[in-house]
């Protein structure tokens, strides 16, 4: 029950909606609606168990007066400021249209939270750069200086930098050589892998050769 | 003299009246021809495909058509309806309907229409014959996904007959990674200097192939830290992840015959938040010292702040992850990188099974499928034969 | 300077996060913890509203209706009461007892993206990049279009080399593999400078908030 | 050799300032740039532009507040270029915060004099579905059918009583795709499905990050693609519309500057120093 069931669906699933790809008639494409509508539902609540495992860890360190505690309990109260005005006072279904509490707290709080943090990571490509980016061997060179002409041919300072050159020789000409010719080539090469890669991984998949998403008893 | 002036005058304006009345003159546009209707190939019913010839007047100045209008009837006397309108120079149009019965739209299968086309000029129209009947089927095989079927047959045939052959004992041979022989002497390093080793599975679900890629080299990680006694930590991102990574290192304790070793608190879940998660693992690092770091997994913006500190802290750093955009810092700020398929790879170089081995092979034999086929394509089009590219071309 | 409350709250938390860079501080605690549950609250409410209700409740609602005015069992509608009841099992790992029935859902989730994928990664992955690179080397009459047709196929043809792994690296094989090399590092390089691109556009965009909508010290 | 030492041994609190400084101060500047309008974006711009009016165009907006900066502007020149040209606009979303983000950019085009003569309509010249859980299964589902995929717009109305929406089953009625990705569910999840399954016609608007990856798909399976705060402000120039992305692209320039002025000089650092210990 534990480990056949869910390898026996997976088997049908993924084997109904390889066929349906081949044979467009009745009943597969049926299933295959049915299977991709279920797909959403339970990746909403795959979601909804994240949010309750979240609210749970924080709770517990509450209860039980953990280190770090009263930010434990910040995360519960500010999970609850938007809950609240998002379910009971944004007009329901509408309830992230301009205007609404809801859509207030998004605007003021929530966008600057998010896009601060994200911020931080130019800071971090400056430290990274400067401290551990090392053309330590040759492939690391060739890497760094690709990214040179990029980073400079993308930006006008390249074109200040390399206008009194031809313009088949100036930066953003090279920039743009670069990413359609030696860039695409290898990023095919690595994506026909990868593709080859995933698809042999899905095939063990579905054949119940690949367990360990199942997890332990 | 006033009189040829006042002839002169009416001629004009006899002229000029009827260059007015020229345009309102104009006969209709000839119809469009040859009209063949039929069910549309590769779907699923609820579907007829109407061709024809363009008429005469297609695309000239004068009776210029503008747009083809499609009529439908159940039959050939019957109250034909406008089904569409397709603009100048097409001649194909696709009837198609909904599928479901109390649909406004209904298109039934197995029924027979007949359709005429109408060639529309600015004001007037003129009217094909009317098709032969026809009537919309579904198919059971979509002819232009055979390439894809055969892909998929080829490399499921590849994978079943590695993964036998390995089974039976045959040795598969793999070339070793660097970033992999790279592991022992790691360990050997950490053990030396009594410190001990971090390992990342990065922040990927439990079911997705790099972490699970991962797993497999854990368990080989976990069985060489057993035998030297050295700690490892595993601290984990998702609370899945960390119940399958304590099963792989308490197994693989128990294989190298030390289960008295294993500590399930080193291997823990720190958060489910990116940067908090981060936050935690600096600290661990600039705290314990590992002498070794592996991050291998499925990365995001995370990987350079990680790399960057470890190399700060001077750790031994190996890396690999199939998130490509997070390769370039593993390979500037960590010593040994596993680029994309190569973590694949090395997760079946290390765990000898039959199963990862089988299927590996057989991506190495579709990579060389590929690559035989752009050698030889990219030859034949440069000679001017289209043959090759056909070969791959999916219709939909 | 900006008269908006909600630009001044924006603002604290902007140099809240932002406090991190000197030093690890609660302000920047207290900022992210809000940040957390923010999200969490977002999502939840989200996915509640934008999905379980359209898609599980209306629809059932709908089967519900059908059966009593109707008295007939609409199939179609009924069938997204299972989805529900999936998700619903999904909720289940959350009783450790009980845990293991969450593996159902999760294998509906699993197969579905087994079964995509195989199909997908092989056509547009594969299959369409093979169609693609296969190309004449030779365009008469233009040098560039020409060097770079070769360069395509080469670095193409070269990269996959590296990628295989049955054979060592030895002789021309590894010749190969070394100029496949070359081209992924350009790849990376490349991937590399575009990511720097990235991140600096964020912080532009937040400095601009600080000093223009907040201070309007600019314009 | 000492200065090397200390040099590598900075605190990371003065990289940070330098930072800062870099990307704050061209702010205030008003000089106006040479920008060059790069073949891929071009390519989308012309896409757009070929398509006759009444038109209908998908928007998929598949990001989130984290990535707005690069995205936005995208956003904005593209359904002010759409609107121009009476294109009829369907947007959804992959990501949850994708449609609010579309309804700011909406509510900041429609503050341009010239879009508000129009006097656009909801659920005529454009709508809203909201968002879907289910990333790329989502797209799959709408190339059988749109109206059960999104039963309902984001306020609720039934998606069928739209007039714009009765038109529109499935891919077969868009005239083409634009998607505004940040990650995945994005790009390349609209390729593999709507193009390789469903014939469709798609162009996008990429952060910086993602975007190399989309290349080898240009241009059988893709129009092109803008790639981050750069490629929205090509977009701008071309339009003819310069706008916020124009505006920053002074700060980003020096700070990619400043990005490769420290990785020369990190590197310098490290190999006199190495090469002092070796020698040693």
């Amino acid at each position: 029950m534990r480990r056949e069931v869910p390898l026996i669906i997976t088997g049908i699933v993924g084997i109904t909606l390889i066929i349906s790809y081949f044979i467009p008639h009745t009943p597969f494409n049926l299933l295959q609606d049915l299977f991709t509508d279920w797909y959403q539902i339970v990746a909403a609540f795959a979601i909804i168990l994240g949010i309750l495992n979240l609210l749970r860890i924080s709770l517990d360190k509450v209860y039980k007066k953990k280190k770090g505690w009263f930010f434990g309990l910040v995360v519960v109260l500010s999970f609850f400021f938007i809950v609240i005005p998002g379910f009971f006072f944004s007009g329901g279904r509408g309830f992230q249209n301009p205007g609404t509490p809801f859509f207030w707290i998004y605007f003021y709080i929530y966008i600057p939270l998010m896009s601060t943090m994200f911020a931080l990571l130019a800071f971090f490509v400056a430290s990274a750069s400067y401290r551990a980016f090392r053309a330590r061997n040759k492939e690391a060179t060739m890497l760094l200086l690709a990214a040179f002409f990029v980073m400079l041919g993308r930006v006008p300072i390249g074109y200040y930098l390399s206008s009194w050159l031809p313009e088949s020789y100036q930066l953003a000409t090279v920039a743009d050589w670069i990413m359609n010719f030696p860039q695409t080539a290898g990023q095919r090469a690595i994506m026909i892998g990868i593709a080859l890669g995933i698809v042999s991984s899905s095939l063990r998949v579905i054949l119940g050769l690949e367990r360990a998403y199942i997890g332990g008893e | 003299m006033k009189k040829i002036k006042s002839i002169l005058f009416s001629f004009f304006l006899l002229l000029f009246l009827f260059n007015l009345s020229f345009p309102q003159e104009s006969s209709d546009p000839r119809p469009p021809t040859e009209i063949k209707a039929f069910d549309t190939p590769n779907d699923n019913g609820h579907a007829i495909t109407v061709i024809w010839k363009l008429s005469a007047d297609d695309g000239k100045v004068k009776n210029n058509v503008v747009a083809y209008e499609i009529l439908r009837s159940d039959s050939p006397e019957g109250e034909f309806e406008i089904r569409g309108m397709v603009p100048v120079g097409e001649n194909l149009f696709e009837d198609k309907g909904a599928k479901e019965k109390k649909d406004k739209n209904y298109f039934p299968s197995h029924k027979n229409f007949y359709y005429k086309v109408r060639a529309k000029a600015d004001k007037t129209f003129s009217e094909s014959e009317v098709s032969k009947p026809a009537f919309a089927y579904g198919q059971w095989y979509h002819t232009g996904k055979t390439t894809v079927l055969a892909g998929v047959i080829v490399f499921s045939v590849f994978a079943l007959a590695f993964i036998n052959l390995a089974k039976k004992g045959k040795e598969l041979y793999i070339r070793p990674l660097a970033g992999i022989e790279a592991v022992d002497e790691a360990i050997g390093r950490a053990t030396e200097m009594g410190k001990p080793i971090l390992y990342i599975l990065g922040l990927g679900s439990a079911e997705m192939i790099a972490t699970i890629a991962s797993f497999t080299i854990l368990s080989r990680v976990a069985k060489k830290t057993a035998e030297y006694q050295t700690p490892i930590l595993v601290p984990c991102y998702d609370a899945v992840v960390m119940a399958v990574a304590q099963e792989t290192v308490r197994a693989a304790y128990l294989e190298a015959g030390r289960p008295d070793f294993y500590k399930e608190e080193n291997i823990f879940f720190v958060t489910s938040m990116q940067f908090a998660y981060v936050a935690g693992v600096n600290g661990i690092m600039l705290r314990e010292k590992p002498a070794t770091n592996f991050y291998l997994g499925k990365f995001y913006a995370e990987s350079l702040i990680l790399a960057e500190t470890g190399s700060v802290a001077g750790s031994i750093q190996i890396s690999g992850t199939d998130e490509i955009a997070q390769i370039p810092f593993f390979i500037a700020a960590t010593d040994y990188t596993l680029i994309g398929e190569e973590l694949y790879a090395a997760s079946a170089y290390l765990g000898k099974e039959p199963v990862l081995l089988g299927t590996l092979k057989a991506q190495d034999w579709g990579k060389a499928v590929v690559i035989i086929s752009l050698i030889l394509g990219a030859l034949a089009a440069s000679f001017g034969f289209q043959f090759f590219l056909n070969l791959f071309r999916v219709q939909l | 300077m900006s008269t908006s409350i909600g630009v001044w709250i924006a603002a604290f938390l902007t140099l809240g996060i932002m406090s991190f860079l000197y030093k690890d501080n609660p302000i920047y605690k207290f900022c992210e913890a809000v940040f957390v549950g923010v999200s969490a609250g977002y999502w939840f409410v989200v996915e509640f509203f934008n999905v379980f209700l359209p898609k599980v409740y209306d629809n059932v609602g709908i089967a519900v209706n059908v059966l009593l005015v109707q008295g007939r069992v609409d199939w179609f509608h009924w069938s997204y009461l299972l989805g529900g009841i999936l998700g619903v099992l999904m909720l289940l790992r959350l009783v450790p007892k009980i845990g293991w029935i969450s593996r159902w859902p999760l294998a509906v989730v699993v197969g579905t993206t087994a079964g995509l994928w195989l199909i997908n990664y092989l056509v547009s992955n594969a299959m369409r990049q093979i169609q693609s690179t296969i190309i004449p080397l030779y365009v008469a009459g233009d040098l560039n279009a020409t060097i770079g047709s070769i360069i395509l196929v080469v670095g193409t043809f070269c990269g996959l080399i590296y990628f295989f792994f049955s054979k060592e690296h030895k002789g021309a094989f590894g010749g190969a593999a070394k100029i496949g090399i070359w081209f992924i590092m350009i790849t990376f390089g490349a991937s590399f400078g575009y990511t720097v691109m990235s991140r600096m556009s964020l912080l532009i965009a937040r400095m601009d908030f600080l000093v223009g909508t907040w201070l309007g010290l600019i314009r | 050799m000492k200065f090397f030492d200390r040099l590598l041994a900075i605190d990371r609190r003065i990289i940070f300032l330098f930072v800062i400084i870099a990307v704050t101060l061209p702010l205030f500047s008003k000089a106006t740039l040479h920008i060059e309008v790069s073949p891929m974006v071009k390519a989308v711009y012309d896409a757009v532009d070929n398509l006759p009016p009444g038109s209908k165009v998908l928007v998929s907006f598949d990001y989130d507040p984290a990535s707005a900066p690069e995205l936005q502007p995208m956003a904005l020149s593209f359904f002010r270029h759409c609107f121009s040209k009476d294109l009829k606009v369907v947007i959804i979303g992959l990501w949850p915060q994708g449609p609010v983000q579309a309804n700011i950019a909406l509510e900041d085009v429609f503050r341009d004099p010239e879009i508000k003569a129009k006097n656009l309509k909801y659920g005529v010249d454009y709508v809203n579905l909201g968002y879907m859980a289910g990333n790329e299964v989502v797209i799959q589902s709408m190339g059988s059918n749109i109206h059960t995929t999104f039963p309902a717009d984001y306020t609720g109305n039934r998606t069928s009583e739209l007039p714009l929406m009765k038109g529109i089953k499935n891919f077969d009625n868009i005239d083409f795709i634009y998607n505004l990705s940040a990650g995945y569910p994005g790009t390349m999840e609209w390729v593999q499905f709507a193009v390789d399954r469903f014939q469709a016609k798609l162009g996008a608007g990429n952060t910086a990050v993602q975007a190399p990856g989309m290349y080898p798909y240009i241009p059988e399976q893709l129009v092109g693609v803008l790639g981050g705060m750069k490629g929205g402000a090509e977009y701008e120039i071309i339009a003819k519309r310069p706008a916020r992305a124009v505006s920053y692209m002074l700060s980003q320039g020096v700070s990619h500057a400043v990005i490769i002025f420290f990785i020369i000089i990190g590197n310098l650092a490290f190999f006199v120093t190495r090469g002092k210990k070796k020698t040693s």
